[in-house]
């Protein structure tokens, strides 16, 4: 019953921020941030009683397959925790950082619009309703890239919207496929459904699938339009694309259909392996040669979603622990840093890490929460990021996969590499600037406090009494494969 | 060139009564939507071409004279809330979210289906309005070219 | 199955317009055709031999109709591209404004 | 003629017309083929007996015609600005296009042949639609009762792509437009 609450109440948010909210006023934050306090709390709420169970929501009501259904599973309800704690700290970021911009109201709508989306893809059952708010989500993302209104924004924007639709479109035509073949579009009875179907069609879909979700989430032959999206956006917006809009649309979406729906195929857990480890390592690379902080960021989003492909792939149990757990380390810290960059370019009005200097005086906020995110980023303990790496190159190692745990290594060292150029150069180097454009505000500051507390505090979900409780109902439900056959439609 | 003042009067004087008609045949396909071929989109486009007919026949001022664009686009996201208003009275009332809680009806006869017919008006207002919006938009700023920069 | 195979040609028409077009406006028409031709295509997949709309009629018996749940999703599919189409004419527009062209390999301010 | 025949007959005339939208130089002859290729899909959706779609998309074709004409003529710009050609990449790209269409053959041949649909959940629809919901049109039931969760996205994705566009063509001075309070004279 909680489920569609998480549609209504941003959905609705949003439709009142167009009605009442002017030039002028404060309505669009005051509704903003209410509706997404309340999300925040039913998402924790939702997941802390769920467990190992599946409820199943049924719209109009009607009995599936004729409607559509929500699921919420530990799967689901870890990905609406992380999707609401982000938005909420971009939310109070972007209270102060939004007025630079005309028309802020038009900001918060299609951020509710955004945050609608992302819930709608991970609350939903049915394969064509994922497509239809994977849609919303998109086409609230590419409006709010080109939201500052400046050229490379807007460029960045086409290009974005150009390939999010060819995947898209790439998306409908599997979904098409599995309608003709199976002539249902719940997600359960689909996968009921394909087991007895000729293998050939699945294999095509997955394929066309592996395209569509692996350009939402920008693995690594796919990544074209990542760094300039992410980077051209406003900070906020950039730290919920980095943050969570690639694992909503791409991860979580791979997650469902590759492993629930067609029962992880050995193959594409070999090509998933392949593609994570290709990210990982030249993502990296070409991270290390940015100087544009921001792009840096981007960078090392595709790399990170390598490492948790990468967990994906290797497909035990621990190894998809760690990707989970990595899904949520990499929301936190790379939020994190784009808050950072964020404030940073408030700031002083540059992201050249060669413009930037020693800002310890300056910003002492910033300088030191970016400290622990880069940590965190780069696998030092005792920060998050350290024991969700550690997990996946153990399991690596566990698995007979050498190679790859080697190359997961070499990954975590370049990463420690590149972000030691961050702070060399961004936030310790050797000109002392002192002197600051516009200060940052408390909402800012906050927002960083709160996720840097967060760097340190979430380590301790990988304690074996709260992962039992947390993190183990996420990795039951992955691994389970088609048992969400059964917990969906055998209620 | 100076387009705002419409076409020529020969336009003027098809487009005064066409119009109407166009109208009154979005009209009818939106409130038989659930009984022939149409229904809400159809309906509002249709009507959103019926305004764009106007627009293109006697120019931008005119429209700008007679109606106010703002209140065009609170109409459009007032029906989208409305949508979602029917969807959680149905919530209360009927089975589940977007419940179909109106008394269905006899088939086949106007007054019938439910809701069907009332989100099929709501929908054929938001899509009328939005899209009439957007092609108002798009060529108003073609009209100021170059723009002001941000 | 030689309409499935043709109308797949046309997708692929459109997946070739969209990698090797370098102008907006025809970036964008291709993305059209590559809708168009999944339109179609799940709607293909919906026919039934001999069968009618999927309306039924006040007299006689409509009993063999087509599957109408592909143009339930297929009329939602027609709006989003719609929606698109909208978003990117003024994108194109504004790219239009700044750079003057709307030749996508003169736009490249952005590196990599 | 049987309507296989007839669909082969309009696809291939789509696919030529695709062709040359996207080969011409013109591009406001381009974009009215594009629009002929859609009003070609309308067509073919008449003879799929979807009559809906076949409204639908013969007036949002028009609409689109309408956005794209509005917004592209007047900018002294018809003819597409000659650019190095990339002969290369262009063959590549067809042969490779080409291996994904052999390759895709089979998988064509898995699914159920052309006329014959499984028809397992549309058979309730069919069935029971217009007793259960009223509403004689079996696909406004489907889009506004059965899945009308579906409909509110749509609704929404409309809301968001009308707002999106909105904001991207706002400019700081507002138009009437981005603040919906100026315009009340």
């Amino acid at each position: 019953m909680i489920l569609p609450f998480l549609i209504i109440i941003p959905l609705l948010a949003a439709f009142l921020i167009t009605l009442i909210s002017g030039e002028k006023d404060n309505w669009a934050i005051v509704l903003s941030v209410l509706a997404e306090m309340s999300l925040l709390t039913l998402a924790l709420f939702s997941f802390f009683t769920t467990g190992y169970d599946t409820f199943v929501y049924e719209m109009s009501g009607w009995k599936i397959p004729l409607t559509i259904c929500l699921v919420q599973d530990a799967l689901s309800g870890f990905m609406l925790v992380i999707v609401n704690l982000i938005a909420l700290t971009s939310l109070m970021f972007s209270i102060s950082y939004i007025r630079q911009y005309s028309s802020p109201w038009k900001y918060y709508a299609l951020f509710m619009l955004l945050i609608t989306g992302m819930n709608g893809v991970i609350a939903t059952g049915d394969i064509f309703n994922l497509f239809v708010f994977m849609e919303i989500a998109l086409f609230a993302a590419y409006a709010l890239v080109a939201f500052g209104a400046k050229a490379e924004e807007y460029e960045a924007a086409f290009k974005y919207a150009v390939m999010g639709s060819i995947s898209s479109t790439l998306i409908l035509l599997g979904i098409g496929i599995l309608y003709a073949s199976t002539s249902t579009l719940t997600m359960a009875h689909i996968a009921a459904e394909l087991q007895t179907k000729d293998p050939q069609v699945t294999y095509w879909v997955a394929a066309v699938f592996l395209v569509g979700f692996g350009l939402k989430s920008a693995v690594m032959p796919f990544h074209a339009w990542l760094p300039d999206a992410h980077s051209s956006a406003p900070a906020p917006i950039s730290s919920m694309l980095s943050g969570v809009l690639i694992k909503a649309l791409g991860i979580y979406a791979i997650i469902r259909i590759f492993f629930n729906i067609f029962g992880a195929p050995p193959v594409f857990l070999m090509i998933f392996m392949v593609l994570g480890s290709i990210s990982i390592i030249v993502a990296s690379y070409l991270a290390l040669g940015q100087w544009d902080l921001k792009r840096l960021l981007a960078y090392s989003s595709i790399s990170q979603i390598g490492f948790i492909l990468l967990g994906l792939g290797i497909g035990t149990k621990l190894a998809i622990l760690g990707a989970v757990f990595h899904i949520l380390n990499h929301a936190i810290f790379k939020s994190l840093l784009f808050y950072n960059a964020g404030s940073v370019e408030m700031a002083l009005g540059t992201r050249d890490l060669r413009k930037m200097g020693n800002l310890r005086g300056a910003l002492p906020v910033t300088t030191s929460t970016s400290m622990i995110a880069s940590l965190s980023v780069a696998g030092l303990p005792p920060f998050n990021g350290f024991f969700s790496k550690l997990i996946i190159i153990i399991a690596a190692v566990q698995s007979q996969h050498i190679i790859y745990a080697i190359i997961a290594v070499i990954g975590s060292l370049l990463t420690l590499a590149y972000f030691m150029k961050v702070q060399r150069y961004g936030f310790h180097g050797e000109t002392v600037i002192n002197e600051i454009k516009k200060p940052v505000s408390l909402g800012m500051k906050s927002a960083m406090i709160i996720l840097a507390v967060l760097c340190v505090v979430v380590s301790i979900l990988i304690i074996p009494g709260i992962r039992e409780i947390t993190l183990d109902p996420v990795v039951s439900v992955i691994i389970s494969k088609t048992g969400y056959i059964q917990a969906v439609i055998g209620r | 060139m100076k387009q705002t003042e419409g076409m020529t009067l020969i336009v003027k004087t098809v487009t005064r009564i066409s119009v109407w008609l166009i109208l009154l045949y979005g009209i009818y396909i939106i409130l038989h939507g659930h009984l022939s071929p149409g229904g809400g989109f159809a309906g509002g486009v249709i009507i959103a071409l019926a305004f764009l007919n106007v627009m293109l026949a006697y120019g931008r001022n005119f429209i700008k004279r007679w109606v106010n664009i703002g209140f065009l686009h609170d109409l459009e996201s007032s029906s989208a809330a409305l949508f979602l208003a029917v969807g959680i009275l149905g919530m209360a009332i009927g089975g589940g979210f977007l419940a179909n809680f109106i008394s269905h009806g006899k088939l086949f006869n106007l007054l019938s289906a439910g809701t069907i017919p009332v989100l099929n008006i709501i929908i054929s207002v938001k899509v009328s309005m939005g899209l009439f919006v957007v092609v108002w938009t798009l060529s108003v700023f073609h009209l100021d070219k170059g723009g002001k920069e941000e | 199955m030689i309409v499935y195979i043709l109308c797949f040609t046309l997708f692929l028409v459109g997946i070739y317009g969209a990698l090797t077009k370098r102008d907006l406006i025809k970036i964008i028409l291709s993305l059209g055709i590559m809708g168009y031709a999944v339109n179609l295509m799940i709607i293909l997949f919906a026919y039934k031999e001999g069968g009618s709309f999927a309306i039924l009629v006040k007299d006689g018996i409509n009993s063999n109709m087509v599957d109408p749940l592909p143009q339930a999703l297929i009329l939602t599919s027609i709006v989003i591209e719609l929606g698109i189409t909208a978003m990117l004419v003024a994108l194109s527009i504004r790219l239009f404004q700044k750079y003057k062209t709307f030749d996508i390999t003169k736009i490249r301010r952005l590196s990599g | 003629m049987p309507v296989e025949t007839w669909l082969i007959f309009i696809l291939g005339f789509m696919i030529l017309g695709s062709i040359i939208a996207l080969e011409l130089k013109d591009l406001l002859s381009a974009v009215i083929s594009i629009g002929i290729v859609g009003l070609g899909v309308s067509l073919a959706f008449l003879f799929l007996q979807a009559l809906d779609l076949a409204i639908v998309q013969f007036l949002f074709e028009i609409f689109a015609l309408i956005i794209l004409v509005r917004a592209f003529i007047g900018k002294e710009y018809h003819i597409q600005e000659p650019s190095r050609s990339h002969i290369v990449q262009s063959v590549v790209t067809i042969v490779v296009l080409l291996l994904i269409l052999v390759m895709s053959i089979n998988m064509f041949k898995a699914l159920p042949s052309f006329g014959h649909p499984i028809f397992s959940t549309a058979k309730h629809y069919v069935e029971n639609g217009g007793r259960e919901t009223g509403a004689a049109n079996i696909v406004t039931a489907i889009i506004l009762d059965y899945r009308a969760y579906d409909t509110l996205g749509e609704v929404t994705v409309l809301f968001t792509a009308i707002l999106g566009a909105l904001t991207i063509l706002r400019t700081k001075k507002s138009n009437g437009l981005a603040g919906g309070d100026n315009e009340a004279n």
